[in-house]
């Protein structure tokens, strides 16, 4: 029933749940993550294209190119993560959320306007470094395994758990000798990682870019992955992305209906599961 | 250079105010503690007591005066830095990590994921059974319990705890002094505490300060400061 | 006492999720009677107030004001019936000034004049909220929010007072105030429940105490046969 | 569970073929009026056709990841050919992977540059502006030699419009006219005060748009409140009767440049005019209905002379697809549109390109699209 | 010098509609806390009633083509008519999407998504409807009024927006008063601060946060009608690009500030107004630095109170 296409994009959205939930974890409510995907879709975009000795005109697109670009784009969006990072995540709250919205518009309007990303069209013509769907398949599983391992070593880790003190109470947090302006940064940069990491595989698998992908819904969106997946820990947000992602297709044979009932979930699997899909071991 | 400062005294406060825009919460305090005592803070609500220990641990910035930590000045430190230099604190209105477990709120503190010792800490204030609810589940008086081993498990030179038996029976009260003393023997290090309870502070502490109106009206061993005139006036009362 | 009781516990059970926190409570408080629950950390003293201002739904039992069942009102209702409950941990409302906390004591009284004495009679109590009546009420000390929180209960002009811990975090000489302002409440005419750790107080000015362990009861009596009682004495007074 | 694209086709219930329209997001409305289009074209060509086309239409959304999941949806159920995707930006994304898979696509809607370059199976039956641009310039000319300054509008991110106005900027410069300014928009604009009294200030004769057709009416209109008298030519995108009621009276006199009208005097055309005022009370069919009705039209009648030559019954699904692209691209039809035809990369040759000019009633709210001769 | 006083005059006619916007966003982060991400979508549904109450048909795509209410009412009662059924939508979202989550004490990041789902649903609902095709206001609601007005010095100003600017001003004024002089207002705070501790006190916070959303959402549906009336109703999605302008107006002017909202507004709208011809693609990005600039400058916004936090 779900076709393997399908399934690449679950990946996808596991993978930026991922992303989203890094932050939150710290208790920072990012909203950034759709702009650092569209910076790694941006970056692997402009350098297969244009950078010839890559092999952009091969039949296949090598992989060893692919790897590169992962480089230099996950190099991109932490450096830019890390930038930013310090004088925004001195803002809390919905402040916080606001600002990183702000970003994210000022980065789709630039890059929408500036000929050298293509501008209203984007780049096209991206080449392909797999035969077909299969070979993102495995690209993003891979990608997604490493993360969620990652991830899950994490919680288990001081820094993890620092992170959710400051989410409990980030000025505890600091009277119990936790780095919380330390903590807060590299949790946003390793979020901007891995939304740039999955920017470059879907920059690819789309075939173009354009920075229409960095929008106000996506961000909203990928919230509501974590969410309905739950918050607490990594498997939430994966689970949440899948289902989230799967179900408007699934929802497919009632038509016009869709997205109506795709509204309903989002309302009330909240109300109906507060905790998310996968809670926490407490409480 | 400077000189070195008499060994024994691990901080030193000097001249210290803070001022809330016309409030005067600390004027011109001096105060210094030695290491290894249990140094009780009395003094009526609103006098100034938390404001120290803000001013301690760098959540609030005095508006004049020093602090000298083992002879280093304390200034423009943030307040994980003044944690990691060896003092912890609790807090009077309890700041738990509420969502994490009990044993979770002692690894944060400890910046490790060892259980054995946590548990260890937790055993010493009795909620081992406890170990894996939400700190949010337990009751008041836990809570507290639950602040204090935090604030051990930094590994502190000096512990600062504010209002520690607020909540506690009598009976838990002195259950609590035995932890205190016990801790400051085990883990040999020095206590500031605040607490109302007076005759607890009477029977636990080395030397009394009190303040009020946010300045120290008195200082010295627990006899000579329930003795004292000014104090009666202010805070025990004459029936004590 | 008379023959109804203003309030009414019968094998009231409280729990959260799966753990009980009061089981088979059975307490009864007639008009103008000042009753004590006691117990030690965690034995649900919180939690019984807490079903009774209906915070907490009862798990079983029933709860009778004026022989009217409570269980299909919410707590703003049982306001209205006149239930004021001080609550754990003081729960001001940080961002708002005193005077506003206090006028929102009062928020279900339309009488201003009365409203006004009642403002009055609370900064006589505590002339330190008076001192303090524009400053929000977040930044106020943790005794001067405790006194807060009585005074706003005491808004309300309650018929039954419902007050967790009133004395925590107060200075010596307050309690002793507090107490007998409490008395003095008493003796005019109001209904109390009191939750105390300071047994010694409590059982000053109730007339009748309950003593819950691990959410049962396990001792109920008037005032002087319980300070009489040995085993109360010694697990809760501490005396030897 | 994708069908084997070796096995033979399946024309039990006629030829699959797959339609993705963005009938949600926010190019909802594009979708909708192509859908019209499609059922339409469905009633007028399965009765009497040897081999009906068995259409399903899929939800695109209007982005890209929606498109995808559309195509390989369709593709893995059998589709020997496609028609979509709405927008452009989702043509790049999606049509490269049915040109992978070696499935036709007739695009009906997407205009930017570099479409049917994407492969030898993608066409478009949607003409680029490069043939009508200059041509509404030079009818707003003859209407009035006077014109001199131009003041240039489009929105700058939008592939559509992006691409419209370089077409319409270099005819505006071929005819030696001064191009007093030109002001971006963003494709969500609504309210466009800044960009026209900065244009008003440059005292334009002639103001030239490509825009959407919700902001470009919201731009007519303020643009004629705030006192601009002059010319007003608009691209391709406002070639929908929906203007009608956004820019009300407003909109008489505006030059249009259309790649389909419905005053176009062919069997074709009126017939198809006729069907769609009979299912929409009267109304004049819009651009976008015309064309996705030309892009079924296209493959239901080469999927006939392709079965005629060479029956497709029992033919492997992979060549039954490279057949009916080859017949596609070979065919000449008789659309509403007018004659079409395609290059071999599969650009749309289309004869008859339109200059109209809206003439409003006096109800303000309906009006008519008369051809300039 | 004119063009200048042109430029003040277009930011603040279009930072009027921002502040009527953001206003209605601001009531209910007063009392809740949280952002209503249904606002946008009860906006539209203003403007959809507004339209079907001046006796507008439904276009052709919808599943309502064709109907429409029987009589065409004038603007000064369709207005208000359409406020009230905003004001219904707004409490049919309050009570789906948001009451159950406060029974629960849930925390305030669930409200952000139910409210998204509950907006999704509206547009959705909106388009299945009356489909999406664009929808106008008939031209001559102004009856004897000129469509602009001359300010003299060649400075002109469309007057539906000198009337959104007045009722955006209007609207400020009841709601700073009602918000800070009522009773009411310091009952919204504590709701806001601490649903438990109000409850307490007697605050039936329930119809508290019912009154918020029902004065917000007559907010919202009487800006919805008159910005159709101004710029048309782009098809369901039509407030919900607003959305995002409002969110960074109201945290701009400060979170739960009423003037602050309108301050907001009119700040953005200069700021976008100034932004030169040449570069007006990225205006929007402007308006955005500039918002972001204010928030590292001042965190809590232009009339926001600093967050205190006592130890
Ligand atoms: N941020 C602030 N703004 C204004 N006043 C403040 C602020 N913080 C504290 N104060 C005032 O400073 C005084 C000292 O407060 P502090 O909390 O130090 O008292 P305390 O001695 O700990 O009292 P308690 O025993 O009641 O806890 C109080 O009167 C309080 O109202
Ligand atoms: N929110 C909660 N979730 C789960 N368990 C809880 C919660 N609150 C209290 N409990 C449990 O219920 C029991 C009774 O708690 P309660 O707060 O009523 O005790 P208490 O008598 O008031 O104690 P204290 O004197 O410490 O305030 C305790 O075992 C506590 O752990
Ligand atoms: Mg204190
Ligand atoms: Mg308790």
């Amino acid at each position: 029933m779900i076709d393997i296409s399908l399934f690449v994009l679950m990946l996808l959205g596991a993978l930026l749940a991922l992303a989203v939930y890094l932050p939150l974890r710290a208790g920072q409510l990012s909203l950034a993550t759709p702009g650092f995907y569209t910076i790694g879709g941006t970056v692997a975009a402009l350098l297969s294209t244009q950078l010839p000795g890559l092999g952009g005109s091969d039949a296949v697109y090598p992989l060893t190119s692919l790897l590169l670009e992962m480089i230099v784009a996950i190099a991109v969006a932490g450096l830019l993560a890390f930038l930013i990072g310090k004088p925004v995540l001195k803002l809390r709250g919905i402040y916080l959320a606001i600002a990183t919205i702000a970003l994210v518009e000022i980065l789709r309007v630039v890059l929408l306007s500036s000929p050298w990303f293509g501008a209203a069209v984007g780049i096209f013509a991206i080449p392909q470094p797999f035969e077909g769907p299969e070979g993102y398949l495995i690209a993003y599983g891979l990608l997604l395994a490493i993360v969620a391992w990652a991830c899950a070593r994490l919680e288990r880790q001081p820094l993890g758990m620092a992170m959710a003190a400051i989410r409990d109470d980030e000025l505890a947090a600091r009277c119990m000798g936790v780095s919380t302006d330390q903590v807060k940064l590299i949790a946003f940069v390793l979020s901007a990682i891995v939304a740039a990491a999955a920017g470059v595989l879907a920059a690819h698998y789309f075939n173009s870019w354009n920075a229409r992908q960095a929008n106000f819904d996506a961000s909203i969106t990928t919230l509501a992955f974590v969410v309905l997946g739950g918050s607490r820990t990594w498997l939430g947000p994966v689970i949440g992305g899948l289902v989230l992602t799967a179900l408007p297709e699934l929802l497919r044979p009632i038509g016009d209906l869709r997205l109506i009932v795709f509204g309903l979930v989002i309302l009330l699997g909240p109300i109906f599961i507060p905790q998310g899909l996968i809670k926490s071991k407490q409480s | 250079m400077s000189a070195p400062t008499s060994t024994n005294n691990l901080l030193e406060i000097e001249q210290l105010s803070v001022c809330f825009g016309g409030l005067q919460a600390l004027d011109r305090v001096n105060l210094s503690i030695n290491e290894g005592e249990i140094l009780g803070l009395i003094g009526p609500n609103g006098a100034g007591k938390t404001t120290l220990f803000n001013v301690i641990t760098g959540l609030t910035a005095p508006s004049h005066g020093k602090l000298r930590w083992q002879g280093n000045s304390l200034a423009g430190k943030k307040p994980e830095q003044i944690c990691r230099l060896g003092l912890a604190r609790t807090f009077q209105n309890l700041r738990l990590f509420r969502e994490l477990s009990c044993i979770n709120n002692l690894q944060v503190a400890m910046g490790s994921n060892n259980r054995r010792a946590a548990l260890e800490l937790l055993a010493l204030v009795q909620l081992q059974e406890k170990a894996d609810a939400a700190a949010a589940s337990l009751a008041y008086g836990d809570q507290r319990k639950l602040e204090f081993a935090r604030a051990l498990a930094t590994k502190p030179k000096l512990l600062l705890l504010d209002e520690a038996a607020a909540g506690m029976n009598p009976i838990e009260k002195q259950d609590l002094q035995a932890l205190v003393q016990r801790v400051r023997c085990q883990f040999k290090i020095t206590i500031l505490i605040i607490e109302h309870h007076v005759p607890l502070m009477m029977q636990l502490c080395d030397r009394l300060a009190v303040l009020n109106f946010g300045r120290c009206i008195a200082l010295g061993s627990p006899e000579q400061v329930r003795r004292d005139p000014l104090v009666i006036e202010a805070y025990l009362g004459s029936q004590r | 006492m008379t023959a109804t009781p203003l309030l009414e516990l019968k094998q009231l059970g409280v729990r959260y999720g799966n753990i009980w926190a009061v089981r088979q409570l059975n307490l009864s408080i007639a008009s103008g009677e000042c009753v004590a629950l006691l117990g030690s950390n965690g034995a649900g003293k919180s939690s019984t107030l807490r079903a009774i201002s209906r915070l907490l739904p009862a798990a079983e039992g029933q709860i009778l004001w004026a022989n009217k069942c409570l269980s299909s009102f919410r707590t703003e209702s049982t306001v209205r019936l006149g239930i004021s409950h001080c609550p754990e941990g003081r729960r001001v409302l940080a961002k708002q000034t005193v005077l506003a906390n206090l006028e929102l004591g009062a928020w279900l009284r339309r009488n201003k004049k009365a409203i006004k004495i009642d403002l009055d009679y609370c900064y006589q109590l505590f002339p330190r909220l008076a001192e303090r009546r524009l400053q929000l009420a977040g930044s106020l000390s943790g005794g001067e929010q405790q006194m807060l929180a009585i005074a706003r209960a005491l808004m309300a002009k309650p018929n039954l007072l419902l007050l967790d811990e009133p004395s925590l975090g107060l200075a010596p000489l307050l309690v002793d105030e507090l107490m007998q302002c409490l008395a003095k409440l008493n003796k005019d005419g109001l209904t109390m429940l009191l939750v105390e750790q300071n047994v010694y107080a409590a059982l000053a000015i109730a007339q009748r105490g309950y003593v819950l362990e691990a959410g049962e009861l396990v001792l109920e009596g008037t005032a002087q046969e319980l300070r009489k009682n040995s085993n109360l004495r010694r697990s809760y007074l501490g005396d030897e | 569970s994708s069908t084997n694209s070796n096995a033979p086709v399946n024309l039990k219930a006629g030829l699959p073929v797959g339609a993705i329209l963005s009938l949600t997001g926010n190019a909802n409305v594009y979708g909708q009026d192509q859908r019209i289009g499609l059922e339409l074209a469905q009633a007028a060509f399965k009765p009497g056709s040897s081999i009906p086309l068995n259409l399903s239409i899929e939800d695109g959304g209007s982005d890209e990841a929606g498109a995808i999941n559309a195509f390989n949806l369709l593709i893995n159920r059998g589709s020997a050919a496609l028609i979509g995707p709405t927008l452009s930006q989702q043509a790049f994304a999606a049509s490269p992977i049915a040109q992978r898979r070696g499935v036709p696509v007739v695009a009906p809607s997407n205009t930017a540059t570099g479409i049917p370059e994407l492969g030898n199976f993608i066409s478009r039956v949607s003409a680029q502006s490069l043939v009508i641009a200059p041509l509404s310039i030079a009818k707003a000319l003859q209407l009035n030699p006077a014109i001199k300054r131009v003041a240039v509008f489009y929105a700058n991110d939008d592939a559509y419009s992006t691409s419209e106005t370089a077409i319409f900027q270099k005819a505006i410069k071929a005819k030696a006219l001064n191009t007093v300014t030109v002001q971006r928009t963003q494709l969500n604009d609504q309210d466009f005060l800044n960009q026209i009294t900065s244009a008003l200030r440059a005292k334009p004769d002639m103001v030239v748009l490509s825009l959407q057709a919700v902001d470009g009416g919201n731009l007519i209109r303020q643009l004629r409140e705030l006192g601009f008298k002059g010319t007003i030519v608009v691209g391709n995108g406002m070639n929908t009767p929906n203007i009608y009621p956004i820019c009300q009276k407003n909109c008489d006199g505006i030059l249009i440049a259309q790649a389909y009208s419905p005053e176009l005097q062919t069997d074709a055309n009126r017939s198809f005019v006729a069907r769609f005022k009979a299912q929409q009370a009267g109304a004049v069919p819009p651009q976008l209905t015309a064309q996705a009705y030309a892009a079924y039209q296209v493959i239901a009648e080469a999927t006939e002379r392709q079965n005629k030559r060479q029956p497709l019954e029992a033919k492997p699904l992979r060549e039954v697809r490279i057949l009916l692209n080859e017949e596609i691209l070979r065919g000449t039809y008789n659309t509403p549109l007018g004659k079409i035809s395609f290059s071999p990369e599969g650009e749309v040759i289309q004869e008859s390109f339109f200059v109209a000019q809206v003439r409003m009633n006096p109800d303000g709210r309906s009006g008519k699209f008369t051809l300039l001769p | 010098m004119d063009g200048l006083l042109q430029l003040l005059i277009n930011g603040i006619s279009i930072g009027a509609t921002y502040a009527l916007f953001a206003l209605g966003y601001t009531l209910v982060f007063s009392v809740l806390g949280v952002i209503n991400f249904a606002h946008g979508a009860v906006f539209t549904c203003g403007a959809y009633f507004t339209y079907l109450l001046l006796g507008g048909a439904v276009g052709s795509n919808g599943m309502l083509a064709g109907m429409h209410f029987p009589l065409a009412l004038p603007l000064l009662v369709a207005l208000p008519l359409a406020g009230i059924g905003a004001a219904a939508m707004g409490l049919l979202v309050e009570a789906v999407a948001f009451k159950p989550l406060r029974r629960r004490g849930a925390e305030p990041l669930l409200y952000l998504i139910t409210s998204l789902g509950a907006g999704v649903i509206l547009v959705n609902l909106i388009q299945l409807l009356m489909g999406a095709e664009a929808y106008a206001l008939p031209g001559n609601l102004l009856g004897r009024w000129p469509a602009v007005l001359a300010l003299g010095h060649g400075v002109q100003i469309r007057t539906v927006q000198l009337l959104l600017l007045i009722v955006a001003g209007i609207a400020m004024l009841i709601l700073s008063l009602w918000l800070n002089r009522s009773s009411y207002g310091k009952a919204l705070q504590a709701v806001a601060e601490d649903g438990t501790t109000a409850r307490l006190l007697g605050i039936n916070s329930g119809a508290i946060i019912q009154l918020a959303f029902a004065i917000a959402s007559f907010l919202a549906g009487i800006s919805g009608g008159l910005v159709a009336l101004s710029v048309n109703i782009g098809g369901p999605y039509f407030g919900i690009g607003y959305g995002l302008k409002g969110l960074g107006v109201l945290v701009l002017g400060g979170l739960g500030s009423a003037p602050g909202a309108v301050l907001g507004g009119l700040i953005i709208g200069i700021a976008e107004a100034l932004v030169p011809a040449k570069l007006s693609a990225y205006k929007d990005a402007v308006a955005f630095a500039f918002l972001f600039l204010m928030l590292i400058l001042r965190p809590q916004g232009l009339l926001g109170k600093p967050p205190m936090e006592k130890v």
